[in-house]
């Protein structure tokens, strides 16, 4: 929320021409319509465009063997920020970045910083998911929670255990002795159909609140809960208005990230890897009326805790 | 009419051919391009900006020329593995399985000797498994289509999903990064890289890999007995049973080989490009070469200029859609409709070529054949 | 129990287009043809389906459109193939691409940039009155959709048709000895061609099947290989109706139990080994099945000179 | 009486892409009369009648039917027309019925195939036919598919019946069936036009004789002079000029040393009755062994049992005193074993590929041409030129594809291939078939020739002319038993017609 005031100031203070100055890249590995990670970050983008002036490239479904290729692209061409959306973007940033001095690289979810002019920034994800599971955890009926996730890379793991931890967690406060989670992994970010007949076989064993974290195939997901009438949590967009049975959502918010990046790396006050989480505002959650009293009052402490620094997530890392 | 007026008659025909496969390629691929380019205002874009940016874009410097070659590398192998086949009648469209095949032995052994040996060591090793494993690949589709009579084009296709999800399954698993965090394996030394070849480009050897290939794959086809035998089982596998040459044998032959090529891509790729393994990359160079290996007329030569050609549209695509508005699938649109004309083309040239041969003979006049 | 029944209800949900696009494969390739464009079909179908159904607000017409659609693209590839005589395999591919292209394209020329899917109601599911009380079955095959049904009747009418009528009989000559029907007064081309637009339509409906009936959206991923898996069903299915009628459903369930595993979630098992349990499934079966009977001259051009 | 005018062309034309198949043809067919139509491969005579039942299209000319103009573009106004065709190569489904083959095309809705079947069958019962109409055509043998085309006819009620070389592929008995049927079916008012290679049914059969050359009518026999036109005259029309006279074998000295031996040779596929058993004969330097029989008797299995192509039984088989049992055809190609196989177009060519390809077919593990695994193409190609020179191929060189050309050339170059793989031994199965005279005269000359070089030869033919002009001496082949083996000369020909039919003991064989 902070940066946005920031923002608007600046607009005032009229020197956006400065950002309408920048060559800024935006490079995506999948379609701006996935409605997910892809389409949050363009709206990042068009954020930073709208809020400071600046005329952000949008480069997407770029596949994974021309990483290299389109980093270096801008680079020759002598861009001031080349940005991109995935940590699958590290290595070849970390292969290219040094080459470029003049052009800063910046991986969002990336985490390496080899160089000077690499500025990843970091979700801590986790944090996020954290919120999600209070969520589930006040939803949920019989304690059985099912999640999904894309494919099994380390921060997914990570955003999975403590969303488990939570959910079971307050579950079990709630007088549901025996909750449980159970995940598995989709092997695929797109595939809707794998989401929608993974979700309802998982509803069939039981679980009735479903969490899954992909692209496109989250919205098979979200359809099987429907049809289902189990309840969904949704993550990394606002899923809310989907079904009615999303009762809500943590939304990665980038558009407020975006500008704040930006902006650091005009004044050169950002500099080597950065991590963004609840306190930064990166994660909005959204409640629909479906969640109780109760459980917004949890989900507002939680984010203040963890703004605070006050609660360890770490802890249930399962690796 | 003597023998030399004949022979003549027949160069003459010869270079009016070749004039006519230039004439006939040219215009399809043109109208391949005003085909996708058509659509182009739909999106807000310029058709006329979109073909200059296409070409000044990709012609502006020599990094972006070079990036054809980048990628024309792996589409020349992917193209031969299909063409080679071809010419014994067979359909291997398993290449993009056998491709992965080749990367995951390829960065296989890269990361496990890389740093313990000489880089050339480890390069030609990784280039013996690349190709052992496409090659293995290919050999078993070969053994179940000579063993089981099982359809190889249906097996061939199915056998890139499985290996797929086995490439998959070991970038989680044994060949994970040494961070464990995503689907990929650490970076290969850089001893196994590939040597740049061209300055102020990232072309490796690769595309000389390739080219050789095709060489060696055309020699093999036309000029070596192995390849003459493959081609007569293509043709007519009874014959070739009548003459002491086993089809099953020819079979396996061409697949391990067609195999073969499609593993060094994966070489080519991993060692010469990527560095790494990871999923999810080149799912289309399959498809590709089996459009490359069309335009070439399974011709193992004719197939380097298909592959460039590719090679062009993709890298022009993508400068494309860097410049414009223009979405990404635009390449697809490029590339579809390119090889629907070329295909269209074959047609067109063959019926022209037809009717003027029937109008010659009706000039010559009563002559009989 | 109450498991079992789940999963089978699911394994006949899935196996619907499968059986659907193998039944449009039989037609055509009892005749010769090979309509290696399914991938490419049924994307369209999907894609043309849910545009349809998603604009006009009606499935019906979603369905409608979706079998021109993939009407459309069989009538492009059977006009290269058998009046161009342009190499079957090799066609597919070609139009497998260009497809692909023109559906991510016009999808973004017709609807722009998106952040939240668009969504269209799906196909619901109706039970049959009195069938679907029979315990067990009833809830597995008499509680589906309109068009799981209509696959269902299909079927049997396909197989009269082929096995039965004059027409079949031409069909299937058409795929054993072109020139026979040829001097016996009949058009081979036509009887291939209108064989492969059959082959288009039915392929049309099974793409729409995923977006009307099981998403109730549309992605450039939604058939990820699917059409595939129709077309070695119709091999397995020894180019019979009823054949692939029973492998769609062996498919279903192989599908359905590869879901049902994967959702346990066992780290034991590499969850991988059953998203490719289809594919390896069509392989084995492949290899397996020795009686299978191929048309005599599937997928080969017929030249004809006159 | 003159007989009524039923099907007329006028100045028929068709061109090919690289040939004018059909120039300026015209001709007429009556009611009630066998026309017979001659030439050499290639004279135009498949083509003209395909015209006729709209295979193909005529690039200039009219057709007249009763008289009146017609525009036949698909056989389905011709079969409207009552104009029936049986190809040269049948247009039969081997995978379908009887019944089915028969109805196809000519049948709407619902099929009762009860009904039909039993339809058929009455129509072949009718007309002495031993066809089952419920039998799948696969299972029958090429006399019976014949059968069921003609029955095609018969179904359609056709007036005119156009037969392309109906005798090519039959036994001499089967061809005597076919002749009965035809006078029959013309006695009944109908039409027959008769492509054919053997005088001997022209003769026999025919009411009126054309000839084609080169695509024009080169000569026309009217009614009254078919009785007395001469075989040579009509050689004359065909070719252009007569044909030269073979200097027949016999009573030349007698090599002594035998070169190749079979004995005991059998092939019994399990649960069936054998194909071959207890074959042994043996084939001296020099001398060509024929071997006579109705087709079908075991000639193609004994050769490819010879050749390597089929795993026997029992039986040795010995090459100059070489035990050549167990090797491979390759290892038998190397010991110098020629075979002309009966079905050129399937085992002895490829017509996709140049002349010097297919001269290179059987020679690709030979060290011949091949030098570590590379061709000499360039020693193949001068191979290829030469044979092209020495056998008056027709072609202009080397590189075209051996389907470009016409079907005696393409023998000529088959042959030359074989005669120059098989030093020893060379194996002629069916070597004429299908071929005209000028051809058939040079397979003759060449076969006489490698005799001359001190080869064993061993020829398969079911013609019985052939034999005689050939062999040194005759072996009998029925039910894959030899019958006996006779010095040509010693034996007549009637008593060979028994013996091939299967009447007569099995005598002490090597007179
Ligand atoms: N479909 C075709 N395309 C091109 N040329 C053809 C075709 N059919 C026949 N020809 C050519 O037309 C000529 C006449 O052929 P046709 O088959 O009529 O001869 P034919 O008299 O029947 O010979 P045969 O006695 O060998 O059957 C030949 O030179 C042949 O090469
Ligand atoms: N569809 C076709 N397209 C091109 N050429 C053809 C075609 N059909 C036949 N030919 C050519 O016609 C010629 C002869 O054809 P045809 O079928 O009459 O054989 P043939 O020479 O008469 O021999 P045979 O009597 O043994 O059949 C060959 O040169 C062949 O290549
Ligand atoms: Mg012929
Ligand atoms: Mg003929």
């Amino acid at each position: 929320k902070e940066s946005k005031a920031e923002a608007q100031e600046s607009v005032k203070e009229g020197d956006n021409s400065d950002y309408a100055g920048m060559k800024i890249v935006l490079i995506l590995p999948g379609s701006i319509d996935d409605q997910s990670w892809n389409a949050s970050n363009n709206a990042g983008a068009k954020q930073c465009d709208k809020e400071l002036g600046t005329k952000i490239e949008v480069v997407e479904s770029v596949p994974v063997e021309e990483f290299e290729q389109t980093f270096t692209e801008y680079g020759e061409k002598g861009y001031d920020l080349v940005m991109s959306a995935g940590s699958q973007f590290d290595e070849a940033c970390a292969a290219v970045a040094p080459q470029y001095p003049k052009t800063v690289y910046t991986v969002i979810n990336g985490t390496k910083s080899d160089s000077e002019n690499m500025v990843p920034v970091f979700p801590k994800e986790y944090e996020g998911s954290y919120i999600a599971g209070i969520i589930a955890g006040y939803t949920t009926k019989n304690g059985n929670f099912a999640t999904m996730g894309g494919e099994s890379n380390l921060a997914m793991v990570h955003l999975l255990d403590t969303y488990e931890a939570a959910a079971v967690e307050v579950a079990k406060s709630r007088g549901i002795a025996d909750a449980k989670a159970n995940r598995s992994f989709l092997n695929t970010w797109t595939d809707v159909s794998i989401g929608k007949a993974m979700t309802s076989q998982m509803i069939d064993n039981g679980a009735d609140t479903v969490f899954c974290y992909s692209n496109e195939a989250t919205s098979g997901a979200i359809q099987a809960t429907a049809e289902k009438k189990a309840k969904f949590v949704g993550f990394a967009a606002n899923k809310n208005t989907e079904s009615d049975c999303v009762v809500g959502s943590v939304d990665m918010a980038w558009a407020n990230v975006y500008p704040w990046i930006i902006k650091g790396i005009k004044s050169g006050e950002l500099k080597g890897a950065q991590e963004v989480g609840v306190k930064e505002g990166v994660f909005e959650t959204i409640l629909t009326d479906q969640c109780s009293d109760e459980c917004k009052a949890a989900v507002e402490k939680a984010t203040e805790d963890i703004t605070a620094g006050k609660l360890d997530l770490k802890q249930y890392f399962s690796n | 009419m003597d023998k030399r007026e004949q022979r003549k008659k027949l160069s003459f025909t010869n270079t009016q051919s070749i004039f006519d496969v230039l004439f006939w390629t040219a215009l399809a691929i043109i109208l391949g391009l005003v085909a996708s380019f058509i659509f182009l205002p739909l999106l807000g874009v310029n058709p006329f900006y979109a073909v200059s940016v296409m070409f000044s874009e990709t012609f502006s410097s020599t990094f972006n020329m070079g990036n054809i070659l980048i990628k024309t590398a792996p589409l020349i192998l992917t193209g031969l593995a299909f063409a080679f086949t071809y010419k014994a009648n067979l359909y291997n469209i398993g290449a993009q399985g056998q491709f992965y095949a080749g990367c995951i032995c390829a960065s296989t052994v890269s990361l496990s000797l890389g740093g313990k040996m000489p880089g050339f060591v480890v390069i030609l090793f990784s280039l013996i498994a690349a190709v052992l494993g496409g090659a293995i690949i290919g050999l078993i589709i070969g053994f179940l289509k000579a063993k089981f009579n099982a359809n190889e084009f249906l097996i061939s296709m199915m056998s890139t999903y499985v290996i797929q999800y086995v490439m998959q399954l070991l970038l989680r698993t044994l060949l994970q990064e040494s961070k464990h965090e995503y689907l990929k394996t650490d970076y290969l030394d850089k001893s196994t890289w590939l040597p740049k070849i061209l300055p102020g480009t990232s072309v490796s050897l690769g595309i000389v890999f390739s080219v050789l290939t095709a060489i060696i794959a055309w020699y093999i086809l036309y000029r070596t007995s192995m390849g003459y035998r493959i081609r007569v089982t293509g043709l007519n596998q009874d014959a070739a049973r009548m003459s002491g040459i086993a089809p099953r044998r020819q079979y396996m032959i061409a697949f391990a080989i067609s195999g073969a090529m499609a593993g060094l891509a994966g070489l080519v790729e991993v060692n010469g490009m990527q560095h790494m393994l990871l999923t999810g990359f080149d799912t289309q160079i399959g498809s590709y070469g089996i459009g490359i290996a069309i335009l070439a007329n399974a011709n193992p030569l004719a197939v380097i200029p298909a592959a460039l050609l590719f090679g062009f549209l993709q890298v022009g695509g993508t400068a494309l859609g860097h410049a414009s508005d223009a979405p990404a699938s635009v390449i697809d649109l490029l590339q579809g409709f390119v090889m629907l004309f070329v295909l269209m083309s074959f047609f067109f040239r063959r019926k022209i070529e037809l009717d003027r041969l029937k109008k010659k003979k009706v000039q010559e006049g009563g002559e009989v054949a | 129990m109450n498991n079992l029944t789940n999963l089978l209800t699911r394994a006949f949900f899935m196996s619907t287009p499968l059986v659907l696009g193998a039944l449009g494969e039989v037609i055509a390739e009892r005749t010769g043809m090979m309509v290696t464009a399914v991938e490419g079909i049924f994307l369209i179908g999907a894609w043309g389906g849910f545009i349809g159904a998603y604009i006009s607000g009606n499935i019906w017409l979603g369905f409608l459109i979706a079998m021109f659609c993939g009407l459309t693209v069989a009538a492009l590839y059977a006009l290269t193939t058998v009046y161009m005589n342009q190499h079957q395999i090799v066609m597919g591919t070609a139009i497998a691409i260009l497809v692909s292209g023109f559906c991510t394209f016009f999808y973004r020329v017709i609807f722009g940039i998106q952040t939240t899917p668009l969504k269209v109601l799906v196909l619901p599911n109706m039970e049959i009155p009195i069938l679907s009380k029979i315990p067990f079955l009833g809830a597995i095959i008499f509680s589906q959709n309109m068009i799981t049904y209509c696959t269902y009747i299909l079927v049997p009418i396909v197989f009269f048709i082929i096995f039965k009528t004059s027409l079949g009989l031409t069909l299937r000559s058409c795929g054993e000895n072109p020139e026979a029907v040829d001097a016996a007064g009949l058009n081979v081309r036509l009887v291939r061609f209108g064989a492969v637009l059959v082959a288009g339509s039915l392929g049309g409906i099974a793409g729409a099947y995923y977006s009307l009936c099981n998403v109730g959206m549309y992605t450039s991923e939604i058939i990820s290989g699917r059409g595939w898996i129709a077309f070695g069903i119709c091999f397995l299915g020894n180019w019979n109706p009823l054949g692939a009628l029973i492998f769609g459903i062996v498919f279903g369930i192989s599908e359905a139990i590869g879901i049902y595993v994967k959702a346990l979630g066992l780290s034991t098992i590499p969850s991988e080994l059953f998203s490719a349990l289809p594919y390896i499934l069509v392989i084995i079966l492949t290899v397996c099945r020795k009686e299978l009977r191929v048309p005599n001259r599937l997928g080969a051009k017929y030249l004809k000179e006159n | 009486m003159e007989k009524k005018i039923l099907v007329e062309l006028k100045h028929v034309s068709k061109r090919f892409a690289k040939v004018l198949a059909n120039d300026d043809v015209s001709m007429e067919i009556k009611e009630g009369e066998v026309v017979a139509l001659l030439g050499e491969n290639g004279a135009g005579k498949s083509t003209i009648m395909k015209i006729l039942y709209g295979l193909y299209h005529a690039t200039s000319g009219e057709i007249f039917i009763h008289g009146e103009k017609r525009d036949i573009s698909s056989p389905k106004e011709a079969i409207a027309s009552g104009i029936s065709m049986i190809q040269q190569h049948f247009s039969l489904i081997p995978a379908h019925t009887v019944t089915e083959n028969i109805i196809l095309g000519h049948c709407k809705g619902k099929i009762d195939y009860k009904a039909k079947e039993k339809e058929i069958q009455d129509l072949a019962d009718k007309y002495h036919f031993a066809v089952n109409a419920g039998e799948y055509v696969k299972n029958l043998t090429v006399g019976a598919q014949q059968k069921v085309e003609i029955l095609k006819a018969l179904y359609l009620n056709s007036k005119i019946l156009i037969m392309d070389e109906p005798t090519a592929v039959l036994t001499p008995q089967e061809a005597e069936i076919l002749m009965q049927f035809v006078r029959e079916y013309v006695a009944k008012g109908n039409s027959v036009v008769f492509i054919t290679h053997k005088m001997k049914e022209v003769m026999e059969v025919s009411d009126r004789i054309i000839v084609l050359r080169n695509g024009r009518v080169s000569g026309t026999i009217n009614e009254e002079e078919v009785k007395s036109v001469k075989e040579t005259e009509l050689v004359n029309m065909m070719i252009g000029h007569a044909l030269e006279v073979l200097k027949s074998p016999g009573g030349e000295e007698e090599n002594p040393k035998v070169r190749f031996s079979v004995s005991h040779l059998s092939i019994i596929p399990k649960d069936e009755v054998p194909i071959l058993s207890d074959v042994s004969f043996e084939i001296r330097g020099g001398e060509v062994l024929g071997f006579a029989g109705v087709s079908g008797n075991g000639q193609q299995e004994l050769c490819e049992a010879i050749y390597g192509a089929r795993t026997i039984n029992t039986g040795e088989i010995v090459l100059d005193g070489e035990d050549v049992t167990h090797l491979s055809i390759t290892e038998r190609i190397r010991k110098g074993i020629g075979y002309l196989a009966s079905d050129r177009y399937k085992y002895g060519m490829v017509s996709d590929m140049s002349l010097s390809e297919n001269l290179m077919l059987k020679a690709s593990y030979l060290e011949r041409w091949v030098k570590h695994g590379i061709i000499q193409w360039k020693k193949v190609n001068q191979d290829t030129e030469k044979i092209i020179a020495d056998y008056k191929v027709k072609a202009p060189d080397y590189s075209v594809n051996i389907g470009s050309l016409s079907g005696g050339n393409q023998q000529k170059l088959v042959v030359a291939r074989e005669v120059d793989m098989g030093r020893n031994l060379v194996i002629f199965d069916q070597p004429t078939r299908g071929l005209d005279l000028g051809a058939i005269n040079y397979v003759h000359k060449t076969i006489l020739k490698e005799k001359e070089l001190g080869k064993s030869i061993l020829l398969v033919s079911t013609e019985l002319s052939e034999i005689f002009a050939l062999s040194d001496r005759i072996a009998v082949l029925y039910k894959g038993r030899i019958m006996g083996i006779y010095r040509n000369g010693e034996i007549s020909t009637d008593r060979i017609g028994l013996l091939m039919a299967g009447v007569g003991e099995k005598e002490a064989t090597n007179g």
